[in-house]
């Protein structure tokens, strides 16, 4: 069912102005009890959509449900209640066609080389070979690992393992990318110059992107729009738009805009951080 | 809580039925009665021999070798761990013997130890310290090898010396893989000298199951083995206990 | 608590390989004390290192030696099939089924813990006298620390992996075919290097007691026989297969772990 | 098929039927025997044997008592060895004892308790009324007997043939037991008792080519001595030398079927003794079998 | 050697106007050639003060030699060239007494309870056991373990037991507080929300800290000063003055300033990390 849903949860003004990608409706998600624990409402309702084509970001205090958002809006794990629709279908038990996913956790093969790694998932899918070897040839010099194509992941540092991984999810031309923290295990720095690649990389494909990270500066630096999360069971505070031109970079963390908006999203987050530390 | 409440009843369940059906099978004669008695005649056939006292001798000399052997392989092996902890190139060429090590039946060389310590009990006690030592080595080279770096260092901030050092840092940071290190040469040494009295020896334990098999006397044979059993079952369950409380602390949250 | 079980019966961590000189050094100290042991103790009592290879190339050539052989070889290598068959099945169905595991685990390692040999009356009365009693002794020695590692390598497989399976997609077997086996394969190997030589010590103590052929049996005659010569021959002979064996896995452990 | 013989290649049990395989008795009787099997210790023999496809064996009496007593269906059904006559008593070459008498403040060593060894040298002791002037001592298997005896850890050791006749240039014979107990059954032939129901005619050829390789043994004992040694893998010169000890020493060896009762009450008398068996009445008629005996051998 | 140095290195324009408390000289370290390596020069020639009582943070690429500079300040290891000099004395290879280090992994004992790993130190030291007592009441108090005193690490999230380590440091009353990343493992909210505690703990014992981070934030809301390393081998490229008041927290955050500081010190990181990255 196509969703041009115009009226979004509790926040009316950042209604839908282009054509919703992935439309989620009042989605939650309650773990059901297990080991005499009870059971734990750990997302929702949320409601909102991501554009075509565009790059949200997702921030929230730690256990707050983003991977839970996450693997509902995949298919990883159903909604308790609600739904989640993408491209006109609802998703249900199975990751649709076209949708890629990075994990947080190095989730590289060390079986096999970085080439192999990149080309897993297509390989799987029958295309032809030489098919698959210019689409993995292409990601690698895109994350700048041609000259690894050969090692295994043992080999390298934390960082060029998730670009293995990013590689893999942009062989398989995916129209819609979720990325749980991919450089969550990476300093600051290292983070920030990973983002850059991901914006050429989301600039190069055209694809919808939801990246859900810990980092404020980089929810800030790279979306269209930043999503703050409650904590636990998570909903959405509040949707940031940044206005960023496409053609942005990290040299946009020195347009004096960013700190005020960095500023606003850790307002609105610490109260949440602070009852999600329970301080 | 409750899973491993479920886990523990479940495993004690398991148990109870696998001696439940040996008995109720060489009850109803599903296994030849003159090879097997039932369980519950074994047990009884152990508690006479443990009130008459007729092995009770051979028992202290198991026992006593025994220990001896694991004082000695539990020490000497420590130093052996601690020495291919600081030699990394020695560890490094030594790799593959330490698993290689345990496919030789040291047992082979008793009469050679025979002859080095005389026909007395050490040769036995020698075979349960050389088949224990490696493993214990091994154990706590692993130990060593776990204790981070940076406890080191705090060592240093805090001025603390050597003995301090080692007493206070380095022993109680490894000592998880040091007591499995403790606990397999406790296990190998008894493995060892058994199975020495077993093959070779004229005394102990294991010389009396043996030589209870060849007199065909099924009755003393079970009885023993069901000694035995219940024995280092019982080492087993303390160790296991005290393993527990050791890693007790560090994998709280694991459990929770 | 599953890696600490494996780890317990598990050897050193892989240190990385050994540069040859000092493979060299080693076997050269190596040889050069049990010369000096066995000169010091006399050479009837500890054969030296020269001695030994003439006496092992004698029983090499001695008429009877290669069907001794071949019983050892028939029964070790039917005990090692079975214990890594049946152990690496075992360990698969523990591992995945995580109550079964947590039930099993501290039985399998009780039993780890027998005398094994005591009990070796009892399988010869259930197996009788022939290569199947040997065979059983084998895998019983053999068979545990296989289902420990195995069961612990199916534990540990990171479930991001699972996660990756249903991401691309993948049929059940070609998730297990392409993700799950590769993943699990190098603890698997690390439990197969104990799982060898066990298996090997097994099926020799079988051969020892109450055996008429095989090299288990040449051994206890060597020692009824009081010959050292030939029980140096012989445990060289068993070490240096094992050792090569254990080089082999240590290699295939390092290829599968890709320089980690 | 394979017959079970206690002690095959290191005891001289097996030497009547090394030459009934070698001279062709036992296919001359109906039977193909093809080799040996034995195993360490006598239970574990009488074991093999009955798990065997001929449940057959020559065994030590002893174990063959022992299974019996705990409910083992087996019967006997020949004579094997009746004497002591391959076993005696060593010291060092160099050492000063020379007879039995001498012993009194020594150390003896056997092999283990409950074991033929330490029944023959109990029995041999009390006879002579030293057995609390001597200090005896279990020294496990031959091979750690001699060590202990060269290591002095004991004077004297039991030793049986053919490693005596091998070491006879290193030892001194102190006494032989065959001397000090002149009848004792050391083997017998056993069967499990319900094949023997079944196959009444193989035991008999086996028993048949044995006792033909007894009488052939006793005739031609150069040449038995050379096919001894090459089943056995020994030096000739020593399994002659052996052979001929045997032969030179007072009574039978090795019996060509007849069972001979008072080296069996003998037995069953020392067995007591060292408390290896309860002391009771044995009826050897529900257990012996001679119908199959040549008409000969049988007892009147 | 009193050392109130008014030049350093190759800045003159942040020449020492405080006594300095720690006074680090054209130092530089090299590690031995090993292994068939050759000889790697880590760190240098650095040479900075520390002023008396500062809050002084370092960033820098992965690998520049902030650790290094670290252990050479805290005697842990030796300057192959140059000299340190703490309190007029010159430091070498022993901690001086009066330094505390908190180590960037957690180095809490998993053996000794909440108290026993703070009172660690002092118990060293032949201090009675009331003052011992009483110091390490407060600390805990202070960092909010009072409640977890009879825990054991294990039960405690990597941010408490990182507490814990700084706890224990605090109980010696150190005049010179080295940090190495203490906050690594942790997400940027948390991090900041730590951040504060330490804040805290700086005005209330007035000790000198130097503290290494990854995080920009972190440096530029907590730092009197902030140093930014080359890449390896690592020299500062610019030592830079916040201005902020003794009374900050993480509500400055929100001062404009505050973004305009943070663009600077990025912009001069920037090229150091593509450099250390090797991208
Ligand atoms: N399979 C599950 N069963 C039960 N509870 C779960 C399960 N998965 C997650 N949870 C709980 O749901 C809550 C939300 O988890 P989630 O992983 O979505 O948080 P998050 O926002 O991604 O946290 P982080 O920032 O630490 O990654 C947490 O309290 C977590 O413990
Ligand atoms: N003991 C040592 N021997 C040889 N090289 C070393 C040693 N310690 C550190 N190095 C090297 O010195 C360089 C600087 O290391 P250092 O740990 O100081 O960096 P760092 O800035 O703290 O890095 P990070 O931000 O990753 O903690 C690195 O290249 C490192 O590999
Ligand atoms: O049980 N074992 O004899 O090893
Ligand atoms: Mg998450
Ligand atoms: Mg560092």
């Amino acid at each position: 069912m196509a969703s041009p849903l115009t009226m979004i949860g509790e926040f009316p003004e950042i209604a839908v102005d282009r054509k919703a990608h992935v439309a989620i409706n009042a989605a939650t998600r309650v773990f059901a009890a297990r080991d005499g624990r009870s059971p734990l409402h750990a997302l929702g309702p949320v409601s909102f959509d991501l554009r075509q084509g565009e790059f949200f970001s997702v921030v929230g205090p730690s256990g707050c449900g983003k991977s839970t958002l996450l693997d509902l809006v995949a298919g990883l794990s159903p909604a308790t209640e609600g739904r989640v629709v993408f491209e006109d279908k609802e998703v249900k038990g199975e990751v649709p066609d076209g949708v890629a996913v990075v994990f947080q956790e190095d989730a590289s093969f060390p079986w096999l080389t970085v080439f192999d790694n990149a080309a897993f998932g297509t390989r799987r899918n029958g295309l032809p070979e030489s098919e698959v070897r210019e689409r993995v040839d292409h990601a690698l010099a895109f994350m700048g690992l041609t000259d690894f194509a050969k090692s295994y992941p043992a080999q390298l540092s934390g960082g060029m393992r998730q670009r293995v991984c990013i590689a893999r999810a942009m062989v398989l031309r995916p129209r819609l990318m979720l990325l749980d923290e991919p450089f969550g295990a990476l300093d600051q720095q290292t983070r920030l110059l990973m983002g850059e690649e991901m914006l050429k990389l989301w600039r190069e494909t055209g694809s919808t992107v939801m990246l859900i990270t810990h980092s404020i500066d980089e929810a800030v630096l790279l979306s269209d729009r930043v999503g703050i999360m409650s904590a636990r069971p998570g909903t959405f505070i509040d949707i940031v738009e940044t206005g960023w031109s496409r053609e942005r970079g990290s040299e946009t963390a020195m347009d004096p805009h960013y700190g005020a908006l960095q500023s606003k999203v850790w307002g609105l987050l610490r109260t949440e951080s602070l009852k999600a530390m329970g301080v | 809580m409750s899973f491993r409440y479920r886990v523990v009843l479940l495993r004690s369940l398991v148990i109870v039925f696998s001696i439940v059906l040996l008995e109720v099978a060489s009850r109803l004669g599903w296994i030849d009665p003159v090879s097997f008695i039932p369980p519950s005649e074994m047990a009884l056939s152990a508690w006479r021999l443990l009130r008459d006292g007729t092995y009770q001798s051979d028992m202290l000399l198991t026992l006593s070798s025994a220990a001896v052997s694991i004082m000695l392989a539990t020490s000497v092996g420590f130093l052996f761990g601690l020495v291919l902890f600081k030699l990394p190139r020695l560890r490094r060429v030594l790799d593959p013997l330490l698993m290689s090590y345990y496919a030789v039946p040291i047992f082979v060389f008793y009469p050679m130890l025979i002859v080095l310590f005389g026909l007395n009990r050490w040769p036995l006690i020698v075979l349960g310290f050389l088949f224990a030592i490696v493993a214990m080595a091994v154990n706590t080279l692993n130990g060593l090898q776990r204790v981070p770096q940076v406890l080191m260092r705090t060592a240093r901030m805090l001025h603390m010396g050597r003995t301090q050092e080692v007493l206070l840092i380095t022993l109680p940071a490894s000592l998880p893989f040091v007591f499995t290190g403790i606990k397999l040469a406790i296990v190998y040494s008894f493995i060892a000298i058994i199975g020495g009295e077993f093959l070779l020896s004229g005394a102990g334990f294991g010389y009396q199951i043996a030589f209870a098999y060849n007199n065909f006397d099924n009755q003393t044979m079970y009885g023993l083995m069901f000694l035995l059993l219940t024995f280092i079952g019982v080492i087993n369950l303390v160790l296991h206990a005290v393993e527990q409380r050791l890693y007790q602390r560090r994998v709280l949250k694991e459990l929770a | 608590m599953n890696e600490r079980a494996a780890r317990q019966l598990a050897g050193p961590g892989n240190s990385g390989r050994a540069p040859l000189i000092d493979s060299v050094l080693l076997v050269g100290g190596l040889l050069l004390s049990w010369e000096l042991a066995s000169t010091v103790l006399g050479i009837e009592v500890l054969p030296s290192p020269w001695r030994t290879l003439v006496q092992l190339r004698h029983e090499f050539t001695s008429p009877d030696f290669g069907a001794h052989l071949a019983e050892t070889s028939k029964a070790f290598f039917s005990a090692l099939l079975l214990a890594v068959v049946g152990g690496i099945a075992l360990g698969l169905v523990l591992g995945a089924r995580r109550l079964a595991g947590d039930v099993m685990e501290p039985v399998l390692i009780a039993l780890y813990s027998i005398p094994k040999i005591s009990l070796y009356p009892i399988i010869l009365l259930i197996f009788g006298l022939g290569i199947s009693a040997k065979i059983a002794f084998g895998v019983i020695h053999g068979i545990i620390p296989i289902v420990i590692f195995t069961m612990t390598a199916v534990r540990n497989i990171r479930p991001v992996y699972m996660r990756c399976i249903r991401v691309h997609r993948l049929t059940p077997w070609q998730g297990a075919w392409h993700v799950l086996i590769p993943a699990a394969v190098p603890e698997i190997v690390a439990g197969l290097r104990i799982g060898f030589s066990l298996t090997l010590l097994g099926t020799l103590l079988g051969e020892m007691f109450a055996s008429q052929r095989g090299i288990g049996h040449l051994l206890m005659l060597a020692i009824d026989r009081n010959n050292p010569p030939t029980i140096m021959a012989l445990a060289l002979m068993l070490f240096l297969f094992a050792t090569a064996v254990s080089i082999a896995l240590l290699q295939w452990d390092r290829r599968l772990r890709r320089g980690n | 098929t394979n017959l079970t013989v206690t002690h095959w290649a290191d005891g001289m049990y097996g030497t009547p039927f090394a030459v009934a395989q070698e001279k062709g008795f036992f296919k001359e009787a109906g039977i193909d025997v093809t080799g040996f099997i034995t195993s360490q210790g006598g239970g574990t023999t009488v074991r093999n044997a009955l798990a065997s496809d001929i449940p057959y064996g020559e065994v030590a009496l002893s174990a063959a008592i022992a299974a019996i007593k705990q409910g083992v269906k087996l019967t006997i059904v020949h004579g094997g060895v009746l004497s002591l006559a391959d076993n005696v008593w060593v010291a060092k070459k160099d050492s000063p004892l020379n007879s039995i008498m001498d012993l009194k403040g020594k150390k003896l060593g056997y092999s283990s308790p409950k074991s033929v060894t330490d029944m023959v040298s109990t029995i041999a002791l009390s006879n002579r009324g030293i057995l609390a002037d001597v200090d005896r001592k279990a020294v496990g298997s031959l091979s750690s007997a001699y060590t202990a005896l060269r290591e002095g850890a004991v004077d004297v050791i039991y030793m049986t043939e053919p490693v005596l006749s091998r070491e006879a240039e290193n030892i001194k014979v102190v006494f032989k037991s065959g001397d000090e107990i002149p009848k004792l059954t050391q083997t017998v032939g056993i069967v499990r008792s319900d094949y023997l129901k079944k196959n009444p005619d193989t035991i008999k050829a086996i028993i048949e080519g044995r006792r033909k390789g007894v009488d052939y043994l006793l005739k031609n004992p150069e040449e038995s001595g050379d096919i001894l040694a090459k089943h056995y893998k020994i030096d000739p010169k020593i399994a002659k030398l052996a052979i001929n000890d045997i032969m030179a020493a007072k009574g039978v060896y090795w019996s060509p079927g007849r069972l001979d009762y008072e080296g069996m009450n003998a037995m069953l008398k020392g067995l007591v003794l060292v408390k290896a068996i309860e002391e009771g009445p044995f009826d050897w008629s529900a257990i012996v079998d001679e119908s199959l005996l040549p008409a000969d051998q049988r007892s009147k």
